[in-house]
């Protein structure tokens, strides 16, 4: 539907409008295909399913939102084309968030009424915005965030594995590779920080590890050296980055001018192709920190891009080449994928049980059990427990030659501090 | 009149709803010299602005009338063109650039002018009228004091080679020895062709300067004359001391 | 008790010297005028006794208190008003409110209150607005009570000025150049709105003016400052025959 | 004096009735508009009313979130103790804040105030246990005894959900602050307060305390901010320190200077057209990209700027000016068409 | 003592960029009485239109740094003449707005244009570093600082030295007695807007270079240099630049050693520092170092 034909009928249907929304769930009507019970969103006589996207499209989190939201909506497109979901198609309205918690509330406000869930809202802050709104609406949320707050909430349905649950493993394979090593952590001052701490923190706790040091930066910042001098003063040998790549940049670089050059661990979000090269492939002009983050580690829980012994890998990569045939290698785009892939399920288990009310829908997310990603990204499990899907990490490495820069250099593993890690207060 | 360097006739001012002139008709003959004399509030400065073109720096503007200088009619030009063409103010209260040094203030006045204003006759003439200037060219101008700070404004401005100067008080504040050098140097700068409209209160500065002059009250002209002649009127005796006439 | 007593008053800015050494004082109901040619430290006189400016030396009593310790806006409430040369008026407000602020001392409010307006508010506001209107009604200018300043011309501008000094009920009332700018027919309207105030209320008054008119037709004693130094103090009719004032003003053509 | 009955009873008539044909994007953008509106009104007191421009506004919008916050959801007391503690607090803050200004003017004070608001958010990030630290907190809904927002509420065969709740809640708290600031703009308080922008000195000498006039400014503002930041906490549910910037403060300011200041209507036009026009571009702008790169998002962000400086070159009295210029024809046109059959 | 020298260095090495983004909003206050709140966005464009030349068309370094600096300073210019003197005499309010107008357009055009993701700005120096006894300098470092102080001393031969220098600063200490006297304050005030530009992209290459990247942020940069105009008094260009460097360094030996013997002061306390520096010194002066207090008459 066109954006301006919907904003006319929002006026026209007026007070029922209000009163539909103000009814809070939007009473489920019952199907008249028999057995399945719809909700706002579902079209039980044409049966499709609409699902809301919230994501940044434009601003500085674009990079993020863009291939993000695409390969989710590639998938959809591609399932959509080959018989949908035992016949239920899925479509998805996408909102630009700016990612700005404000605007997300009112697209949230704006699409709930036409949309079974939100399929996709990006970022921390932005998620937090919506959440109590959709936990009183119970409206499932795929949420793209790696925080772990996210991931003992009922309502969020996160893939992947937490920041925190990332940088315990990390430490602990810090600790097989070179016992006795001096590790120190820098992290960005705010929730994603804090939550790389989190894990650094229950590593050491668990692997007793030197600890020589922890440093904050600010988003904002333009100048690292403070912190790469307070990591060469307390002699860190294994430094870990829960950063932005800027900052990770940033940092590795001003090290490298003061002639340090500790084994770099970058968190996931630390790490973009566009810090190699000025296209993100290798054909493009390389940038000057090309030199110093080679061999750096960058953590990950997403199949090599390419990496064909994965089960999953031909699909993505063929569903890829037929609706975004111009996205270069980027792990946000293999996410969405995955997202999709996720929600699939969930769908699927919620027609299977007859229920595509937002309350059977997340009962679908409660109880779904394990979800096979072919390998993209580690199996998950959604339980009634709640807690991560997944507690498993790869560690790659900066590498000029491979497809995306990174080669992996140890495939996905779990540690103790990792499965030991509790979430929620 | 053709031959009259400033013929202003009719001239109306208005600032918002105020009306700051009514119909003023004036002359400046070639080469002249003409004071402006009348108490605070009469229009004097408004007139000088008028001329100026800085009457719409202050939201002022010509409601009626006709200015002409040199028989070009020059009403409501911009100030910028005024200036090039020789016609400069020199504000009430000296304005010198105070932060400035003396030489940059005067260079300041020959914007125009080849050179900047660094060397040339000009520079020479005026630095042998003020030679006061001459030794603190490097000083801040803001350091100066009143009576240097009064010749620095008069001398900026001649920077310019102007044709008309249009000097606003320029006694203000100054002790009468400073008052008769000041005047010495307006009748020398007027013995070289520069006409000057003199804003005055001192009676001493209009007289020994100019020949002509006019008394403006409340934005009339009231009388016009001899500038001797116009100081000895019982009328303007009335005017500033209070005198009461008969 | 004088209302006034200027001892030795000096200003300096610097190395300059507004006012230097200037003594007078002003009786209770005399009206005291300041003259001298621009630039003489006239304003600057205003400013010392209005506490704006802190005096470099010399001291100034208002009926036999020392001033030295006030700040300007403790004035108003001892009875002091006063008018301003270049207008202290605030054009975006209207005339009636203009003159209510003279009266803000007199109807102390707090923040709350004022955002509340509890009943009873409504009472002294009426009994203030009243004053105002009072005071605009003497200085001839009830019908533009509701309009803001800003429309008004000059002449008027300078009423309200006067209005709003009368309406904080002062007991020593400084006018800066109360006709500057004026017509003939408005200045003579102000000498008898003046001379009408003096008749009316027991108030001391310093005049200080340019239009020679005005000052001698008006004052009782007259001080002539020329650069900051008192030249002369006497009746009118002294001080236009001084030979100092007479150069002063009109240079040494005399 | 007729025509001002009559808009403000029209004005009040649509704002009650508005909800009820708005769709759920534009309920919750309206109150967004009218939280914004208390906000800008409380800057509108300090800048608009007394001169002294203040670009530290967000620092008191959190502080107002954090204390309903705190009172509401930590300790889960009623919304009518937190809102108006979360003005209180927040204008008690700024009384204390305000003195530190008092010898600063213009961009001086601009540029101190923007001081305010980097202290500020280096306190949140550090306050953990009020602020959630770099994190962010959630907030609660407004609550009233047993009843809250959070499920809406059914009356008299009208159905109000939580937008709908939300909306009245701030419309009565805007009308509320309107006849505040109205009574205050006509008190000695008021004039007073114009008194020390247009002339600091002139109205020292006609008996105004300007030092208290000022604080007593900064801690209305900071009240008012207080209020609107619990209420926008509240709606959004969630902040962390970094919400309450430089950018939040700027928004106000434009809204004040758009709206017309030192009017009562200037500070909600301003609000109007600062949150209002930006959604409403959004919503127009469509979903494709325009010549395949630009983004809708951008593109009404480029329109946004350009009404902003096409508006303030053409009507420098802001959207009142606008508005009384329309009210103004409409009054012209009206005894244009009377006048015939009168005479 | 090697790390205070580092500290110290990276100090002066980001005080550089302070001065610069400092000097271009002074340059516009000195002409216009207000805060140009688009300085950001054209130190970003400037920053864009260079790494784009070098990066995307291969124009050599210098020759695009020139273009660049050509073309934020013609933006400038475009928008001083196409906008701003419309609002000549305008409450400095307005004036504000109006730049914060500008500010929202180029933030949503640069995007748009040059993509949102770091690019290098195409310097010639990368990653390259010189030690110097026991201190470390990266060369981008080393030429920030040069070019700040090149800048500072083109600005003074500019401002002392050459007719719209001269121009400029008399416009700035009384626009009326200069235009008195001719001197032409339209084309003064496009000047300064031109300069602003110019200083713009300089600061904006700078600040994009190693191991930085160029993207829409690094406008927010500008927000980081108000203690330094504040500091060193607004009107005052040698105050620009030694409050620049004053909170560059403060700012660096803040994070250097706060973390260490001041940790009860917060995480990240240098963030605030350069702001608690500026407060102190207006507290004593309320002018700022350099500053010149505005008369007022009654």
């Amino acid at each position: 539907m066109d954006r301006t034909t919907r904003v006319r009928t929002g006026v026209v249907a007026t007070v029922a409008a209000a009163t539909v929304a103000a009814c809070g769930t939007g009473g489920s009507s019952s199907s008249s295909g028999g057995s399945i019970t719809g909700g706002p969103g579902v079209n039980v006589s044409s049966k499709t399913i609409t699902l809301g996207v919230l994501t940044p499209l434009s601003g500085v989190a674009a990079v993020i939102g863009a291939p993000l939201a695409a390969g989710q909506a590639d998938y959809f497109k591609w399932l959509d084309a080959n018989g949908g979901i035992d016949g239920w198609k899925v479509n998805v309205t996408t909102e630009d968030t700016k990612y700005d918690p404000q605007t997300e509330v009112q697209e949230y406000n704006q699409i709930l009424p036409n949309v079974l869930f939100i399929g996709q809202s990006l970022g921390s802050p932005t998620t937090q915005a919506i959440e109590s709104l959709a936990t009183s609406g119970n409206v499932l949320i795929g949420t793209a965030a790696q925080d772990s707050a996210f991931v003992v909430k009922s309502v969020n349905a996160v893939i992947g594995t937490p920041y925190a649950v990332d940088v315990a493993n990390a430490m602990y394979y810090v600790t097989q590779h070179a016992s006795g090593a001096k590790i120190g952590i820098v992290y960005q001052n705010d929730a994603y920080g804090q939550d790389g701490l989190k894990g650094y923190d229950a590593a050491k706790q668990a692997y007793n590890f030197d600890d020589v040091g922890q440093a904050t930066y600010n988003v904002t910042d333009t100048s690292f050296t403070s912190q790469a001098l307070a990591m060469k003063n307390d002699g860190a040998q294994y430094v870990m980055l829960t950063a932005i790549p800027s900052a990770a940049a940033g940092i590795i670089g001003a090290a490298a001018v003061i002639g340090y050059h500790p084994q770099w661990i970058l968190q996931g979000p630390a790490w973009s192709e566009f810090l190699m090269t000025s296209t993100g492939v290798a054909s493009g002009t390389k940038t000057p920190v090309y030199p110093v983050m080679l061999g750096a580690w960058v953590l990950g829980y997403e199949a090599a891009w390419g990496d064909n012994s994965v089960a999953g890998m031909s699909q993505f990569l063929q569903v890829q080449q037929q609706y975004s045939p111009n996205q270069v290698p980027d792990g946000y785009y293999m996410y969405g994928y995955c997202l999709a892939l996720m929600e699939k399920d969930v769908l699927q288990k919620a027609i299977s049980n007859g229920d595509l009310s937002r309350q059977g829908v997340l009962n679908a997310k409660l109880n779904l059990g394990t979800v096979d990603f072919g390998g993209l990204i580690p199996t998950a499990d959604y339980t009634p427990q709640l807690g991560p899907a997944d507690r498993e990490t790869g560690i790659y490495q900066v590498d000029g030659s491979s497809a995306g820069f990174l080669k992996q250099i140890q495939p996905f593993f779990e540690s103790s501090a990792a499965q030991s890690l509790t979430f929620g207060s | 009149m053709a031959d009259a360097l400033v013929d202003i006739a009719g001239l109306s001012v208005t600032y918002g709803g105020v009306q700051a002139l009514h119909e003023v008709t004036l002359e400046v003959p070639a080469a002249g010299a003409v004071s402006l004399l009348g108490p605070n509030g009469a229009g004097k400065t408004s007139l000088l602005r008028a001329v100026s073109g800085l009457l719409t720096f202050h939201g002022g503007r010509i409601g009626a009338g006709r200015i002409s200088v040199d028989g070009r009619d020059v009403t409501g030009a911009d100030p910028v063109k005024l200036a090039r063409s020789g016609i400069v103010q020199v504000l009430e209260g000296r304005r010198v650039f105070a932060d400035l040094s003396v030489d940059d203030n005067l260079r300041s006045g020959a914007f125009w002018q080849r050179g900047g204003g660094r060397h040339g006759e000009t520079r020479d003439f005026v630095l042998d009228l003020f030679p006061d200037l001459a030794r603190c060219l490097t000083q801040p101008a803001g350091l100066l004091s009143g009576g240097q700070q009064q010749m620095l404004a008069i001398a900026r401005a001649l920077m310019s080679r102007p044709r008309l100067l249009l000097l606003d008080e320029p006694s203000l504040g100054l002790a009468p020895l400073l008052i008769r050098s000041i005047g010495g140097a307006l009748r020398r700068i007027n013995e070289t062709g520069v006409g000057l409209l003199l804003v005055e209160q001192s009676s001493a500065l209009a007289e020994a300067v100019t020949s002509r002059g006019y008394l403006l009250e409340t934005g009339h002209v009231r009388a016009s004359g001899e500038t001797r002649e116009l100081l000895a009127d019982p009328q303007v005796r009335a005017v500033y001391l209070g005198v009461k006439t008969a | 008790m004088n209302a006034l007593e200027v001892r030795s008053l000096t200003l300096r800015f610097g190395a300059v010297a507004a006012l230097s050494d200037v003594s007078f004082e002003v009786g209770p109901a005399e009206l005291f005028a300041v003259i001298g040619p621009n630039g003489a430290g006239k304003t600057s006189l205003f400013n010392l006794l209005t506490r704006v400016y802190e005096p470099t030396a010399g001291s100034v009593a208002y009926f036999g208190d020392d001033m030295a310790r006030w700040r300007p806006h403790h004035l108003a409430g001892r009875g002091i008003a006063r008018t301003f040369q270049n207008l202290g008026l605030f054009p975006y407000m209207s005339v009636l409110d203009n003159v209510l602020v003279g009266r803000g001392h007199l109807m102390r409010q707090g923040v709350v209150r004022a955002g509340l307006r509890p009943p009873g508010t409504r009472a002294a506001e009426h009994r203030h607005a009243a004053a105002a209107r009072d005071a605009l009604d003497f200085v001839g200018l009830s019908k533009v009570a509701a309009m803001p300043v800003a429309v008004l011309p000059y002449g008027l501008r300078k009423r309200v000025e006067l209005a709003r000094a009368l309406a904080m009920e002062p007991k020593l009332l400084l006018l800066d150049e109360p006709v500057a700018g004026m017509s003939r027919a408005e200045r003579s309207e102000v000498v008898d709105l003046i001379t009408a105030i003096r008749k009316d209320r027991e108030m001391a008054i310093i005049l200080v003016e340019h239009d020679m008119g005005v000052v001698m037709s008006l004052a009782e004693r007259v001080l002539v400052l020329d650069f900051g130094k008192p030249i002369a103090l006497g009746t009118p009719a002294v001080v236009q025959r001084d030979p100092q004032v007479i150069a002063a003003y009109l240079g040494e053509v005399a | 004096m007729k025509t001002r009955v009559i808009v403000i009873a029209v004005a009040l008539a649509v704002a009650l009735v508005l909800p009820f044909l708005l769709d759920a994007y534009w309920l919750s953008t309206f109150v967004f508009v009218l939280i914004a509106a208390i906000g800008a009104l409380g800057l509108d007191v300090l800048t608009g009313r007394t001169g002294q421009i203040s670009l530290g506004h967000a620092f008191f919008l959190g502080v107002g979130a954090y204390v309903g916050g705190f009172i509401g959801a930590d300790h889960g007391f009623t919304a009518a103790l937190w809102i108006p503690a979360a003005g209180i607090i927040a204008g008690l803050l700024g009384v204390i804040v305000g003195p530190t200004a008092l010898r600063l003017r213009g961009l001086y004070l601009a540029i101190v105030t923007i001081g305010l608001i980097y202290i500020g958010q280096h306190i949140f990030v550090n306050v953990t246990a009020l602020t959630g630290g770099p994190g962010g907190r959630a907030f609660v809904d407004p609550a009233f005894g047993g009843f809250t927002f959070t499920g809406g509420l059914d009356v008299a065969g009208l159905s109000f959900d939580r937008n709908g709740l939300f909306y009245y809640l701030a419309l009565l708290l805007l009308v509320l602050a309107m006849v505040f600031v109205h009574n205050l703009a006509r008190s000695s308080v008021g004039r007073a307060m114009t008194a020390v922008r247009d002339g600091e000195l002139a109205a020292a000498v006609l008996g105004v305390n300007v030092a208290r006039t000022k604080v007593a400014a900064f801690g209305i503002s900071a009240g008012l901010a207080g209020v609107a930041g619990a209420l926008y906490g509240s709606f959004l549910t969630f902040a962390v320190p970094t919400d309450w910037n430089l950018a939040l403060s700027i928004e106000y300011v434009v809204m004040i200077v758009v709206g017309g200041m030192a009017t009562l209507w200037g500070p909600v036009l301003g609000a109007l057209f600062v949150i209002g026009l930006p959604a409403l571009l959004q919503q127009v702008s469509g979903s494709q990209p325009f010549f395949g790169a630009l983004q809708p998002a951008d593109a009404a962000a480029i329109v946004y700027g350009v009404i902003l400086i096409v508006f303030l070159l053409l009507e420098p009295r802001g959207v009142v000016g606008l508005v009384e210029r329309v009210i103004h024809l409409i009054k012209r046109n009206r005894q244009m068409s009377l006048e015939p059959s009168g005479g | 003592m090697s790390t205070f020298l580092e500290l110290l260095f990276a100090g002066i090495a980001l005080g550089a960029v302070y001065a610069l983004v400092a000097l271009g909003f002074t340059v516009v206050f000195r002409a216009s009485r207000v805060i140009n709140f688009a300085q950001g966005e054209l130190l970003a464009l400037g920053a864009f239109v260079v790494s784009w030349l070098v990066i995307d068309i291969h124009v050599p370094f210098w020759l695009a740094f020139v273009v660049g600096a050509a073309g934020t300073g013609l933006a400038a210019f475009i928008f001083q003449q196409g906008v701003l003197r419309f609002a000549l005499g305008r409450p400095d309010f307005t004036i504000v707005m109006l730049t914060l107008g500008l500010a929202t357009v180029l933030q949503a055009v640069l995007p748009t244009l040059f993509g949102s993701t770091g690019r290098a700005n195409g310097d010639p120096w990368g990653g390259t570093s010189v030690r110097a006894g026991d201190v470390a300098l990266a060369w981008v470092q080393v030429w920030t600082i040069v070019a700040a102080l090149l800048v500072l001393a083109a600005f003074w031969v500019f401002n002392n030295h050459s007719k719209y220098g001269l121009a400029m600063r008399s416009a700035a200490s009384d626009p009326e007695a200069a235009l008195a006297v001719g001197v032409p304050l339209r084309r003064v005030y496009a000047t300064a807007w031109v300069l602003a530009g110019v200083v713009a992209c300089i600061g904006g290459v700078f600040l994009g270079g190693y191991p930085n990247t160029v993207d829409p942020n690094i406008g927010n940069t500008a927000l980081l240099a108000f203690p330094a105009i504040i500091l060193g008094g607004i009107d005052s260009t040698t105050g620009a630049v030694v409050g620049g460097f004053l909170i560059g360094i403060v700012e660096e030996l803040t994070a250097g050693y706060q973390p260490q013997y001041a940790s009860w002061l917060g995480s990240n306390f240098y963030l605030v520092a350069p702001y608690v520096l500026m407060i102190i010194v207006l507290l004593i002066r309320p002018y700022g170092l350099f500053g010149s207090r505005p008369a007022e008459r009654l």
